[in-house]
């Protein structure tokens, strides 16, 4: 039996573990490191349950080997709120009851930010399209959509009115102040908050 | 859920990656690029191959670049890093057009151009455009490189040129050269593979259609060029009429009896789409056209 | 479901395409996948013990009826293959069991059945030959069944296999007559198609499957 | 259109009950700090794996687990003899039971583990208990059985025909049961006498409910205590408790069954599995927690699919258009076994809903029951009432277009009067109340019905073709009372428990036995007692889904849970603030008739004297000056039992374009108008509609387990059973009506399956409505691009016309359309 040793940094800290060739990062993260926020719900590489991010990009963590993301940072929606404070894309679930269940909405939550990094302002359409590898069975999806508005609209005037800036937008300023914030805080930064350039 | 176990190797430079394919020749071997088609294989317990040699980590296998008038793009670059490169908009539209509908969000993030054409599902988007692109794919073995016309490189389901220790290192379109690409889906609601997807490379001068090709995936075996509706086309002005009736030609040359024909759909219904889907994908080339016309 | 068509191999005489069909080493080197096949008693028979028994055989293609006869497929007998169907990187290994049904020039019939870890088929087929103006024509059909996991996940695939499996056969057994019919031009007149004598009778019908009453 | 949700700190403490304010379930389940079955972990937990029936129909004739055994990692694996051990069992039946009975019923013997025989593709033959679940995964691939391959059916018609061969040696030909309701004599008078008849020949198709968190359990033994505790993926631990224990043998007391957050279930976790009861049997008998999570294909071939009708239905009309009778005849599959409720829902839950909204002076309906090879079919979201609610839709846009009646007309036209409730059908249920007018002017208003039938005109000139479709739709929820159900064959009885409990700091827990898994119960229920309690919201929180916590319950499920789990806290409520008027009389030294109780006060009536209830509580507890002979304390409970059903409505309506070229279908607008009584939180009503049509969706457009000939199931991973996407929904336009339930505390019928039973016919019948030009009048579920282009070709070639000749069919429009009016 092939095990690999391997450095994940999940939500900014760094861990180190010893898998199996064939460990998918899901059960890496979720039987070996606790993070069972991130959910299975099928394994075809259908449903989007799992969605994670990996250096920053939205991807299926079931349709990954633990072994290819040695060396990566995942986020999971574990790190999406910021010591107690929510996320724009969180508050915009809640507001809009855009969750029944609850079992999507971690990997839908996790496609819809990096949906809005690309296009913070994505058109109803764009948003159905943006989500299309995340299935739902409770909500018919609508406010799901009315949910990664409400978030875009959030990010987008917070931006504008604040002249874009992150730290407060972020609810405080963790990103800044934060002394072992390391490259992989920044990312999650990055990844929440359209750039200052892109928010008109 | 569960793949079976396997030994994973992880290539540093496409000659290790040869090297380990020659090692590893005994075993059922595989190579690991996206993943997107092999692990959920793994998954479901239809394929449980000895050896993976992970290729996604090669540099050289990664990137869009142009060379004079040819686009390349490496085996390993993945979707997304080919719709951010405006160089890969402008030289290679009808890939880009089929890129943008392939998968979902998550997939384009993840699964690469290399991947794919390796892979040769009859469901695969990309072997369309390479047809109407005219590309070249690059193979690399223990003998060092060859070039495969995408016209020779498709043999039939998940069949390609690919030899047993060789790997897909890039591939190589000629320049659009300002010709407009297209693609038309018609994804099944379940996977989201192509039923039939059209892929269309049209340049026109003036009114007239100067050079149009035309490819499909989904309906045969492997993906396949339509030349009665390129023939049909060439050399008519690019309007609904002209459309319409090279359309009707989609399914001409192709045998239904060979088509496929499953649960998503039957091979009759294929050929009425691909009919359809061809209207659709040339229709878009004929608005685009306008498009830019207006625009200059 | 079911499958038929018709394969076409030019050049060879009814009774060469029937001689070939009647080879299991024949057969079996041109099977895609195909890594043995054999002649069992055992209609269940021990796949393991198999798998050792021909792992150093040795069979050679051969063009003279009197080796083809003595291990020419024969009615009711049971016959042993293990096949590799490889689609993309799925490669199930299938343990497989025909039996001849029916073999009576120049038809032959055969029911098969064949298990993976997680998936069988069962399978009934027939084949006719004809003459046709360059060579015979195959008419084959079958009717096949799968189970398991091939059935669950891999039923798109299923279809479009089965005719490349048949396809690469015959292309497969086309060329292997090719390559024979050279091989033999120094012995011709030793072949099935030169008739001969009383006692060669019997041969020849042994191994073109003729039953004695339908001469 | 939709509903702006409101912050609770932003709400009355008077205007709690109505108010569409936040969820308060959503903060874990948005940060990952939910807990789903399988987040679970405990200490030196073990993984089990199932080794399933490779045949839909089979003999075992051997098992070999020699291999298995001798894997590193694999603790056990026991096969049907392993675990009929009575070591292991104890004194458990080992064989899944059947929670209602009918008098015709063939019931047979359901193995939690195959014994020699296996009857669908899910059937169990041994499981594996190993260190990971990897290595648990593997060994069962290591198990080698011998099969014996027999005949099998996944369609109900060939089962009963006898293709299938013989399921069950108790149940000669695959007949389950043989059913009827209604006057058979008195709907053939209606037919003898009709003007215009219509029939129908439909395939209500067999569906999965695909929840996104797949099945799981997770078990935990105590041998000190003998305590068992089982967490797993219920809509209603009680009701597993207590079948549970008599399928393992372990008694009730000792047994805890608790759902941890449960992602999702629409019906199919209301049943009792054989799985959920190998995980604690292997785990009691190895002293180990064990978990067992369902893989997604697993999923497909275990989880009890819904529908699978086959049927035939006749309407009977006047010349006026009034409908005069029907005329029902179904074969119900019910798959290999019965399922827990599976012989209530083609018959009691679907015969009893065939009058519609219709007033239908004869009607009869008969059910045949058939045993085949698809795992035991049962309730998915709807059970019974979407089928009867197809079918009457469907006849009444056939009936329409038959008489020369706009659909719209001829629906109201047929209506029960709003002077007729409460309603007697002629299938044994009373309607409560209703108004059926009122969402079907509310619908066509918001369509705007007249412009869209000059629309619709206009767009066929173009060759564009627009239809409408209505569903004038009932449904029947909260299942009761008690004793009825007990009539009809129901094991168990249909009431609610709940326990309302101050603490005597003066906030509250509330206990309920119903369980939710997504339908925001923490949110609706502390909203009911807050109200009735006069106290904050956020002083109520609110305990379900937990053997070990409440004291009895029947789950969630038939959408019961706000009109009988909400009553029952109502009930336990107003006794608590009985028992608490009383104490506050006595402190007040009034007579307890002259205290009021409002908003939190109870007042001497004509003084200024009052105590807050969170004081009573407090003295509760103290004791210090309590009424002669009443105990401290401040807690009720109560179990509620309604005296009827609830009946909510609604009307549907879908608005679509289809491409006769392609088959492809294109939403336009969909609009929902339901009434469903009282709401308690209009966001969430409006959620659970939205979900609702997009399962109803599904069902139209995409959805159906398809089997091969060999009831091989073929559709069966997301790549091939179609879950609709984002993409595949469109938004929708929600409007409600409120006609208050006249006998529940709260007024309220219930919700959780309107959008379902409504949606699909309101699809199709929009899609022959655009496709009547072609004349096309049915098409089947799901209606794939495929299947429409073939109505469209098949018609067509039977007209001895040219399908895709769209101007043709133009003429023909015209004329029917002036004939069909828009009168």
């Amino acid at each position: 039996m092939a095990e690999h040793d391997i450095t994940l940094t999940v939500n900014g800290t760094e861990h180190e573990l010893e898998v199996e060739s064939r460990t998918l990062l899901v059960h890496a993260l979720r039987d070996e490191l606790g993070y069972t926020g991130t959910n299975v719900g099928c394994e075809t590489s259908t449903c989007g349950a799992c969605t994670v991010h990996l250096d920053g990009d939205a991807v299926k963590s079931c349709t990954l080997l633990a072994v290819q993301a040695d060396g990566a940072t995942v986020d999971t929606v574990e790190g999406l709120a910021d010591h107690g404070e929510f996320h724009p894309i969180q508050t915009g679930f809640q507001e809009e009851h855009g969750l029944q269940c609850g079992y999507c909405t971690p990997g839908m939550m996790m496609t819809a930010t990096d949906l809005l990094e690309e296009n913070p302002d994505p058109s109803r359409e764009e948003i159905r399209e943006g989500l299309e590898g995340n299935l739902c069975r409770c909500t018919g999806y609508q406010n799901i959509v009315n949910a990664v508005e409400n978030a875009a609209e959030t990010m987008g005037s917070g931006a504008v009115a604040d002249g874009g800036s992150v730290e407060e937008l972020a609810g405080g300023d963790a990103c800044a102040s934060d002394p072992n914030a390391g490259a992989e805080t920044t990312d999650r930064c990055e990844v929440r908050w359209p750039d200052e350039g892109e928010s008109e | 859920m569960f793949p079976d176990e396997f030994d994973y190797h992880e290539a540093e430079s496409v000659s290790e990656a040869v090297d380990l394919l020659e090692a590893h020749a005994m075993e059922e071997t595989e190579l690991l690029a996206g993943g997107h088609s092999l692990l959920p294989a793994m998954k479901t317990g239809l394929s449980s191959p000895d050896v993976l040699i992970d290729i996604s980590g090669v540099d050289e296998l990664r990137g869009v670049s142009v060379d004079g008038d040819t686009l390349s793009v490496g085996a390993m670059t993945r979707y997304s890093e080919v719709l951010d490169d405006d160089a890969a908009h402008e030289h290679a539209p009808a890939l880009t057009a089929a890129i943008e509908q392939l998968g979902d969000r998550q997939v384009r993030n993840r699964g690469t151009v290399g991947g794919n054409l390796s892979h040769a599902d009859p469901a695969s988007d990309l072997p369309g455009p390479a047809l109407v692109s005219d590309a070249t794919l690059v193979v690399h073995g223990p003998d060092g490189e060859r070039s495969v016309p995408a016209e020779e490189f498709f043999f039939g389901m998940y069949a390609t040129d690919i030899g047993p220790s060789e790997l897909l290192v890039r591939v190589e379109l000629p320049s659009a050269d300002g010709a407009v690409g297209t693609y038309a889906k018609k994804p099944s609601p379940a996977s989201g593979y192509p039923m039939v997807g059209v892929s269309a490379l049209v340049a026109t001068d003036g009114d007239a259609v100067s050079s149009v090709r035309v490819a499909a995936n989904g309906v045969m075996d492997h993906g396949v060029r339509l030349e009665p509706v390129e023939d049909a086309l060439t050399g008519e002005t690019l309007g609904d009429d002209a459309i319409e009736a090279a359309a009707s030609y989609a399914a001409d040359d192709l045998d239904e009896a060979m088509m496929m024909d499953d649960l998503q759909a039957s091979a009759a219904f294929r050929a009425q789409l691909l009919e359809v889907y061809t209207k659709r994908a040339l229709q878009d080339a004929s608005e685009r056209v306008s498009a830019s016309a207006a625009a200059d | 479901m079911e499958f038929s068509g018709t394969f076409e191999l030019e050049g060879s005489s009814v009774e060469e395409v029937w001689l070939a069909l009647s080879d299991p080493v024949l057969v079996e080197q041109s099977l895609p996948g195909c890594q043995f096949l054999v002649e069992v008693d055992d209609p269940d028979p021990d796949f393991d013990a198999l798998r050792e028994e021909t792992a150093d055989r040795e069979v050679e293609l051969t063009g003279d009826p009197e080796v083809i006869a003595e291990r020419a497929f024969e009615e009711e007998n049971h016959y042993a293959a293990l096949m590799q169907i490889s689609v993309g990187p799925v490669n199930p290994t299938f343990e497989t069991v025909v039996t001849i049904d029916d073999r009576d020039y120049p038809k032959m019939s055969a029911v098969g059945e064949g298990s993976s870890s997680n998936s069988s088929f069962e399978m009934s087929s027939g084949m006719t030959l004809s003459e046709t103006d360059g060579g015979t024509a195959v008419d084959w059909e079958t009717e096949a069944d799968v189970f398991g996991k091939v059935a669950q996940m891999g039923q798109r695939v299923v279809n479009p296999v089965a005719n490349r499996v048949v396809k690469r056969f015959f292309s497969s057994v086309e060329d292997k007559l090719d390559e024979q019919r050279l091989s033999d031009a120094d012995v011709e007149g030793d072949g099935a198609e030169s008739g001969g004598t009383e006692s060669d009778r019997g041969l020849v019908d042994r191994v073109l499957g003729r039953s004695n009453d339908s001469d | 259109m939709s509903i702006e949700s409101l912050d609770p700190d932003d709400v009355d403490a008077a205007d709690i009950l109505g108010s569409a304010i936040e969820r308060r379930e959503d903060p874990a389940l948005i940060t990952g700090e939910a807990e789903y079955t399988d987040d679970i972990q405990l200490p030196e937990m073990l993984h089990m794996a199932i080794l399933r029936s490779q045949h839909g129909h089979a003999e075992i004739s051997d098992v070999d687990t020699g291999a298995a055994e001798e894997m590193d990692g694999v603790v056990a694996v026991y096969t049907h003899d392993d675990v009929a051990d009575e070591a292991v069992s104890r004194d458990g039946s080992l064989l899944i039971p059947t929670g209602w009975l009918l008098d015709s019923l063939r019931q047979v013997d359901h193995p939690v583990l195959a014994k020699d025989k296996v009857r669908y593709q899910g059937d169990a033959i041994a499981v594996v208990v190993a260190e990971d679940r990897y290595v648990a995964h593997d060994a069962t691939n290591a198990i080698d059985v011998d099969y014996e391959r027999l005949d099998a059916s996944a369609d109900p018609d060939a089962a009963l025909d006898g293709e299938a061969g013989q399921l069950h040696d108790d149940a000669e030909g695959n007949v389950a049961f043989d059913w009827e309701i209604g006057d058979e004599e008195r709907t053939e008078e209606a037919f003898d006498d009709a003007a215009h008849t219509v029939s129908l020949d439909l395939e209500n198709q067999l569906l999965i409910a695909n929840a996104m968190e797949p099945r799981a359990a997770v078990a935990d033994y105590h041998p000190g205590t003998d305590e068992l505790d089982v967490f797993m993926t219920s809509q209603n631990p009680h009701l597993h408790r207590l079948l549970m224990s008599g399928v393992i043998g372990h008694p009730e007391h000792k047994l805890r069954v608790k759902a941890p957050d449960v992602g999702g279930g629409f019906g199919c976790k209301i049943h009792h599995y054989a799985d959920e009861a190998l995980v604690a049997l292997v785990a009691r008998d190895l002293e180990r927690p064990v978990k067992w999570t369902s893989t997604r294909t697993e999923g497909y071939k275990t989880d009890a699919p819904g529908r699978g009708h086959v049927t035939t239905a006749e309407l009977a009309m006047d010349d006026d258009g009034n409908i005069t009778g029907l005329r029902v005849d179904t074969k119900a599959n019910l798959g290999a076994y019965l399922s827990t409720f599976a012989p209530a829902v083609p018959t009691y839950l679907y015969g009893t809903l065939l009058s519609g909204q219709y007033d239908i002076p004869a009607i009869h309906a008969s059910v045949t029951g058939a045993y085949t090879n698809v795992p035991p079919v049962d309730a998915y979201r709807g059970a019974g009432r979407p089928e009867a609610s197809f079918l009457v839709e469907r006849l009444a846009s056939l009936g329409a277009r038959e008489a020369g009646i706009d659909p719209a007309e001829f629906r109201k036209k047929n209506f029960v009067p709003d002077n007729a409730f409460p309603y007697q059908t002629q299938v044994a249920v009373e309607y409560d109340s209703g108004e059926y007018g009122k969402p079907m002017e509310k619908a066509l208003e918001t369509v705007d019905y007249d412009a869209f039938r000059e629309r619709q005109e206009e767009a066929r000139e173009e060759g564009r073709y627009l239809g409408i479709g209505f569903s004038c739709y009932i449904e029947a929820c909260g299942l009761a009372p008690s004793e009825l159900a007990g009539q009809l064959g129901a094991q168990a009885g249909l009431w609610e428990s709940s326990l309302v409990r101050f603490h005597p700091s003066g906030t509250v827990t509330a206990f309920c036995g119903t369980s939710g898994h997504g339908q925001g119960h923490g949110t609706t229920y502390a909203q009911i007692v807050a109200n009735e309690l006069g106290i904050p919201y956020e002083d109520v929180e609110v305990v379900e889904g937990d053997t070990d916590e409440i004291p009895q319950g029947m789950g969630t499920y038939g959408s019961r849970s706000a009109a009988v789990g909400g009553s029952a806290l109502v009930k336990s409520s107003q006794k608590l603030v009985e028992k608490a008027r009383e104490i506050a009389a006595h402190q007040l030294e009034a007579d307890p008739a002259d205290v009021e109780f409002e908003g939190g006060e109870f007042g001497v009536s004509g003084t200024d004297r009052s105590l807050g209830i969170k004081e009573i509580a407090q003295q509760s507890y103290l004791a210090h000056d309590m009424p002669d002979d009443m105990e401290p304390g401040l807690e009720a409970t109560s179990f509620y039992d309604p005296d009827n059903f609830v009946f909510p409505f609604g009307t549907h309506v879908a608005v679509v374009e289809v491409d006769p070229e392609s088959g492809e279908i294109e939403f336009e607008n969909y609009v929902a108008v339901d009434d469903v009584g009282n709401q308690i939180n209009p966001k969430i009503v409006e959620g659970q509609i939205h979900g609702g049509v997009a399962q109803g969706i599904g069902q139209a457009l995409y959805e159906g387990a398809v089997y091969d000939g060999n009831a091989q199931l073929l559709t069966g991973s997301m790549q091939d059973y179609a879950v609709p996407k984002s993409l595949h929904i469109p938004d929708m336009e929600t409007e409600s009506t409120v006609t208050p339930c006249p006998h529940n505390p709260l007024g309220v019928k219930g919700v959780g399956e309107a959008g379902t039973i409504a949606a699909p016919q309101a699809v199709v019948n929009a899609v022959t409505d655009a496709l009547e030009p072609f004349g096309v009048d049915t098409v089947e579920m799901p209606m794939t691009a495929e299947r429409v282009w073939n109505a469209v070709n098949e018609q067509a070639t039977a007209d001895g016309g040219d399908a895709a000749d769209a101007t043709d069919a133009d003429t023909a429009t015209d004329a029917d359309a002036d004939t069909g009016g828009e009168n």
